[in-house]
């Protein structure tokens, strides 16, 4: 319950905040602290500055583009997607979402805090890769997009570098999405997840298997399975789940996504 | 989504306020967020202590460097082991040789023996800064090896905790009842089971431990303000330890945030809070956090039970069993081995066997210690009790149920003596049984797999039972240690009437939301004829207050037994003096014309003659010049209640060790998906005989908590080392506790079998959920058709039970 | 840093670190004991208050974020002493034993029926499931909430 | 946790084994050194900061040389603090001549974490230590470089 000490920053603006960050070299961005704060409690983490995003309003709010594209500010609460009327337009995610952690958590924890955490048992990491996100990061440099599935890089490692923050999600339009997971009580903690989208063939984004998601593809749901256990897994093995079981349920959630991606 | 049937009750319940869901009276203060808990306590300069704590599971410690955290401007001091040693005596072991060598301090002294022991207390101005300094401390180990499993403890060159105790054996007992041989020899066959585990866990209550002590110099007393739940243990161990008199030691509590058996042995830690309150001449304040507390803080017995072989007729009677159950006590015995006799109190479980043979070991490994844990000790072998049920049902292909039936001792048979001379008071666990199973709706079972299976699932049922057996006589210990002089029990209530007629109870507990303020009040205003409204009972435990004897405090389910048995002695002492008073007072009446009634107490002939508590109370205590010079009355009733219980015989193991067994069967259902392992529960149904019940919902509530508990422990929560000894649930991250979105449906029954020993019909209870941890195994076991030989089912283990 | 609060009301001015988490400003700050701690690691919700309308755990939040802001706990409910229906409502069900969970638990209950003033029984678990409760297994406190919304 | 492998450097064993054996070497292969203190020929401490997306980790690092045979084989015992928990390490290096004077290194270290960081917390270290085995890698390649110059 205890941190370190901290400086803490307040930026007014995206330009203050990257500003803040390019200065101070142990300075890292504060959105939801729904993970950091709990990792700078255990002082694994200990940032010498936090640069506070909440109130930077120009990084929250969803948007829908005549397109059906969704924009996802950074920023958006789960709570604030599950209630997005424009949201709905990729009704998977806001269903996800109702399932991470609880009231509290959803109320202040961020789609860009899940992504850019990217625990491995995290549900937004594969789910964004599975749906073909993309994401845009801004640093000195201006902006970049990167595909989602390129930002993950590792545990709690993206393609975000030092000064630079993830502004934005872009989801395309699709409705034949499935999410599946086998979690530590009901709704709780991934032990093993799977997102799938249909789109002609079938992606699955299998998470909890590796350092970030794993993509499978196949021509239809029941192709899935033996596509994931193609993709020679090693999961990690933990008090959790030994990573022999870890494997196995990944083809049995891959295909469950599927399932349900090919159904709606 | 909760419903209580409630079966004829045997006999007529008692007109009054006892027997009534009296609304607690604790509950506006914790509502309106106004309860005191340990760490709202606070006094002026008072500093904050954060423990430095060990990182490796064995390791010699070859030096340590306090001097860069007492540099720090805002430490205010610091303690380390060397220090304790030459302040203190370790602490006091229950134990026989071997485990009684050893050498227990509340600091590591030379050796640290598990992850999370402390080894150096910082206190500072700040809680922050108190942990900045902890980081500061320079301690040096030199790492040795780790036991982590029991079963290595005894290998030749395995390491060795306490070399003061020759190797890891800490205790060993054989127990013996009946005559095995002729049983085996009777039997159509003998069922052998190689190995059972019942895994570590404890009931992990939300509010950790705590303190914030004071020392008077002056005096050279302490004030001990903790959540611990037993000070009277805490007393026992602290005083010699400290070498001073147990009334230097002055503990108070009012509210504690959970207890459940984990809050008993906090000594050592409160120890070294005395002896920096008195180094530093300040007030020291000690929280401990969730990631301490699940480091270092009374784990529960982790149990296994090796070669077991149960004697079996055809038809499902079972003649007997041996088995060796081995007991993981952690680094330290802080309440062991007291583990390896409590089990004994409920040697047969429910079941008609009457031969018996079970040689119990006690290890010590690097691991935290264990202590008490909702359903010590008993838990782990009426798990195996049930386990062996199941298991010869399996073997045999008979139904559980039948099984049970077939060999639970009957109603007719109570009182009855077990193999051991314990005497389980009253029940009937047929009728308990078939309640239960019709709250699940058993009947309509084969249907409901059907269902289950056309969805990929598989149903399971299966049923689980405890005994909770409440009020130790602590003469038990002496199975463990001939030469300790412990026996009986005790519990101390007293009950005034203060100067403008308010009636006062002051009780020796020191409960943890178990409601005894308004159980109390039930009881008392009974006896006096008040509402329950008028009885005021003092929150809390304060030793200064003298309403505590040497067993005082809440553990065990013992209050509706001890504690209520003291309320009523000391309230009818009360109202016998009352009457005395009032008889002087009318002029001579004798106390059979005089009763209680209305707050007052008058002629039975004359209500008009009418003397309200509040004359009675001003004139004992301000008002009494001309009273007759022989009137013994002061209207402050202090009352042992004392159960009745002999010293057991030493040699034969053999004697009653409990007073009362209230008795659960719960009936679990289970659907397990297939293809993963995971599995939901559907349906649950728990039925409850705890004799008279003062307060049937604060009775149903303790039934619903102890079930959470053991649905808890049965599939999620578990304290898991890894080889190296380090803890792999820290923290509720790991370690999952249920939420509301967890639990089944549950259905809550009970049927009422009066005690015939206690005075108010009453048993102690509170400790069921052992049985909902068998209810789960069983109904796995029935789910998949493979023998379960752990307590714990998370779901990789029921797929890998279906890999078979 | 300053912070400046609403608490319940009344405003608070104190000047804290930036590393004080918000559940140890308004415990040892300001003496709202109310709120509790069970845990180090976010789950357990004894420490959650209402901020600006929004249910919060108060322990993954710094003291310094919270500044302007304005924070309802438990010491805020009902008023003059008197209990809210909620409240009236756990001591009947049976909702509390011990009651170190019961503020938090209250406040995730009024940010529900705020929000929701007649919720089923899987939204009453929904909106519990951020607050753990060793003591009663959840069942009376989901009864005693349900009680308030069907009313 | 166990990390082995096997690495080829095209330059002689003694430059390989002197780089190996240099802490002013070896600090330059670290990834974030902030300080490096020399105790002496045996014992050396690094601050080290380790990037990552949740923020920097400081650690501070104790390393001992533990064995050495010249020019082929050395163990070195390096423990890590100061992030709610201590990485233990046992490293240790086999050189031996490779085809064109190059030299092979065979190298494995048995990896330990130490304390309450469940799960979470392994995940923040696991990855860590491998990120830090190939930075070092990387950097060993550079520094061998670099003495092959000071020689040449």
């Amino acid at each position: 319950m205890l941190l370190r000490e901290v400086e803490y920053a307040k930026p007014g603006s995206v330009a203050e905040a990257l500003q803040l960050l390019a200065a101070n070299e142990g300075a890292r961005a504060l959105a939801g602290g729904q993970t950091l704060v709990n990792v700078m409690k255990a002082r694994a983490a200990s940032p010498d500055m936090l640069v506070d995003l909440n109130g930077l309003e120009e990084l929250r709010g969803v948007e829908l583009a005549g397109d059906g594209t969704l924009t996802i500010g950074a920023m958006t609460t789960y709570t604030e997607l599950m209630r997005s009327a424009e949201a709905k337009a990729r009704p998977i995610l806001g269903e996800v979402c109702a399932t991470i952690a609880d009231v509290q958590v959803r109320n202040r924890g961020t789609i860009g805090g899940n992504v850019c955490s990217n625990d491995p048992t995290n549900h937004l990491p594969p789910l964004m890769v599975a749906v073909g996100a993309r994401m845009t990061i801004v640093g000195a440099d201006g902006e970049r997009e990167v595909p989602a599935e390129e930002f993950f890089l590792g545990v709690y490692l993206t393609a975000v570098g030092p000064g630079e923050l993830l502004t934005r999600i872009s989801v395309p339009a699709g409705k034949k999405d499935g999410f599946a997971a086998v979690t530590l009580g009901a709704e709780g903690t991934c032990i093993c997840n799977a997102a799938a989208t249909v789109n002609g063939s079938v992606r699955v984004a299998l998470g909890c298997v590796d350092a970030v998601p794993v993509l499978v593809t196949a021509d239809s749901a029941g192709g899935v399975a033996d596509a994931v256990r193609a993709a020679n897994l090693m999961p990690p093995s933990d008090v959790h789940a030994s990573s022999a079981y870890r494997t196995h349920l990944a083809a049995v959630l891959a295909t469950r996504a599927a399932e349900e991606a090919t159904a709606r | 989504m909760s419903e209580t049937t409630l079966a004829p009750a045997p006999v007529e319940v008692q007109k009054g306020w006892g027997g009534q869901s009296v609304k607690r009276k604790e509950d506006k203060r914790l509502l309106q967020g106004e309860g005191v808990f340990v760490d709202d306590v606070k006094r002026h300069g008072m500093g904050y202590l954060h423990f430095v704590r060990s990182p490796y599971a064995h390791a010699h410690i070859t030096r340590i460097d306090v001097s860069a955290a007492e540099a720090i401007d805002g430490v205010y001091g610091t303690l380390t082991g060397e220090e304790v040693a030459a302040l203190t005596d370790p602490f006091f072991q229950i134990s026989s040789a071997p485990g009684a060598n050893i050498k227990d301090y509340s600091l590591a002294v030379g050796k640290v023996r598990y992850v999370g022991e402390p080894v150096v207390a910082v206190v500072a101005e700040t809680r922050e800064l108190a942990r900045d300094a902890s980081e500061l401390v320079e301690v040096d180990y030199e790492p040795l090896d780790a036991l982590v499993d029991a079963r290595r403890a005894q290998d030749p060159g395995a390491p060795v905790l306490h070399d003061d105790a020759g190797g890891n054996l800490m205790w060993k007992g054989l127990y013996s009842w009946g005559d095995l041989e002729s049983a085996f020899a009777e039997a159509d066959r003998v069922v052998k089971i190689p190995e059972l585990h019942f895994h570590r866990f404890n009931s992990t209550p939300l509010e950790c431990d705590g303190a914030l002590v004071e020392f008077n110099r002056g005096v050279g007393q302490w004030t001990i303000h903790t959540n611990n739940q037993f000070p009277g243990f805490a007393a026992i161990m602290m005083g010699p330890a400290m070498k001073v008199g147990l009334d230097k030691l002055r503990f108070v509590t009012q509210d504690i945030g959970g207890g459940f058996g984990n809050k008993i042995t906090s000594h050592p830690q409160l120890v070294v809070c005395c002896l920096l309150a008195r180094k530093l001449n300040r007030p020291v304040q000690w929280t401990e956090w969730r990631t301490d507390f699940h480091l270092s803080m009374s784990h529960g017995n982790e149990r296994w039970f090796h070669d077991t072989e149960v004697a079996v007729k055809e038809d499902g009677t079972l003649l007997g069993f041996r088995t060796k159950a081995l007991d993981d006590a952690g680094a330290w015995l802080r309440y062991e081995p007291l583990g390896g006799v409590i089990w004994a109190q409920v040697t047969p479980g429910m079941y008609r066997w009457r031969h018996i043979e079970l040689e119990f070991t006690q290890v010590a490994t690097n691991k935290a210690p264990v202590s008490p844990n909702r359903g010590y000790s008993r838990m782990q072998h009426l798990w195996f009790t049930e386990r062996v049920m199941d298991i010869v049902a399996h073997e045999l292909g008979l139904d559980p149920v039948e099984v049970r039936k077939r060999n639970y001792i009957r109603a007719e048979d109570m009182p009855y003596e077990t193999p051991n001379g314990c005497v389980y008071d009253s029940g009937d666990y047929a009728a308990m049984l078939d309640l239960a199973l019709e709250l699940v709706g058993y009947d309509s079972m084969a249907g409901r797999r059907a269902d289950a299976e056309a969805r990929g699932k598989r149903l399971g049922v299966g049923i689980g039972s405890t005994l909770d057996s409440g009020t130790n006589n602590f003469g038990q210990s002496r199975l463990i240690n001939p030469e300790l002089q412990f026996s009986g029990n005790n519990e101390v209530a007293t009950v005034k009437l203060d100067i403008f007629g308010e009636i006062v109870v002051t009780l020796g507990t020191t409960p943890q939301g178990q409601g005894h303020e308004t159980t109390a009040a039930q009881v008392v205003a009974d006896i006096l004829g008040c509402s329950p409204d008028d009885v005021h009972v003092r929150a809390g435990h304060d030793s200064y207050w003298n309403s505590h004897a040497g067993f005082s405090g809440t553990y065990a389910s013992q209050f509706a037994v001890t504690g209520l048995s003291a309320v009523k002695g000391a309230t009818e002492m009360l109202a016998a003096e009352i009457k005395k008073l009032a008889g002087a007072v009318f002029g001579g009446v004798p106390e059979e014309a005089l009763e209680l009634a209305d707050g007052g107490v008058r002629i039975k002939d004359n209500p008009d003659a009418f003397l309200p508590f509040m004359a009675c109370g001003a004139i004992i205590n301000a008002n009494n010049a001309g009273l007759p010079e022989d009137l013994d009355v002061t209207l402050n009733c202090r009352y042992v209640y004392r159960p009745p219980f002999e010293v057991p015989d030493v040699e034969k193991k053999f004697g009653n060790l409990t007073l009362t067994y209230a008795a659960q069967i719960h009936v679990a259902v289970v659907e397990v998906d297939l293809e993963t392992g995971s599995y939901e529960i559907v349906d649950y149904a728990a039925v409850d005989d705890c004799g008279k019940r003062i307060n049937p919902q604060i009775v149903e509530g303790q039934v619903m908590g102890a079930t959470a508990q053991a649905l808890g422990a049965a599939v999620h929560e578990t304290f898991e080392y890894d080889e190296d000894g380090n803890l792999l649930t820290p923290n509720f991250y790991d370690y999952h506790v249920p939420h509301a979105l967890d639990m089944p449906p549950l259905a809550t029954g009970a049927i009422e079998s009066p005690s015939p020993f206690t005075p108010l019909g009453t048993k102690g209870m509170g400790e069921g959920g052992g049985a909902g941890i068998h209810a789960i195994c069983a109904a796995i076991q029935d789910a998949t058709g493979q023998v379960v030989t752990d307590s714990h089912n998370p779901f990789q283990r029921v797929w890998e039970l279906m890999q078979r | 840093m300053d912070v400046t609060v609403t608490v319940n009301g009344e405003t608070y001015e104190r000047e804290v670190e930036p590393r004080k988490l918000l559940i140890h400003f308004l415990r040892d700050d300001l003496d709202l004991t109310g709120s509790h701690i069970g845990c180090d690691t976010g789950n357990c919700g004894a420490c959650s208050v209402i901020v600006d309308g929004t249910l919060l755990k108060s322990c993954m939040l710094l003291a310094v974020q919270a500044d302007g802001s304005s924070i309802e706990t438990v010491e805020g409910l009902g008023e003059d002493g008197e209990l809210t229906r909620l409240q009236r409502a756990f001591n009947e069900h049976h909702a509390l034993q011990c009651g170190y969970c019961t503020p938090g638990m209250l406040m995730s209950a009024t940010a529900l029926l705020r929000e929701n003033p007649s919720p089923s029984e899987d939204e009453i678990k929904k909106a519990l499931q951020g607050n753990i409760c060793r003591c009663t297994g959840y069942w009376n406190i989901v009864e005693a909430v349900k009680s308030v919304a069907d009313a | 946790m166990n990390v082995s492998g096997e690495r080829t450097f095209a330059a002689p064993r003694d430059t390989v084994w002197h780089v190996l054996n240099d802490p002013a070497s070896m600090a330059k292969t670290m990834p974030g050194v902030e300080s490096f203190d020399i105790h002496d020929d045996k014992r050396w401490t690094a601050n080290v900061k380790i990037p990552l997306g949740l923020g920097g980790l400081k650690m501070k690092v104790d390393m001992e040389k533990v064995e050495e045979r010249e020019p082929e084989f050395a163990k070195l015992a390096v423990k890590g603090n100061g992030v709610g928990a201590i990485m233990n390490m046992m490293t240790s290096f086999t050189l031996a001549d490779a085809a064109g004077g190059a030299t092979s290194m065979a190298w494995a270290a048995e990896v330990k974490i130490l304390g309450p960081v469940g799960s979470m917390g392994q995940r923040v270290l696991q990855p860590i230590v491998n990120q830090q085995v190939q930075h070092v890698l990387t950097a060993l390649d550079g520094q061998v470089q670099e003495a092959m110059g000071k020689t040449a």
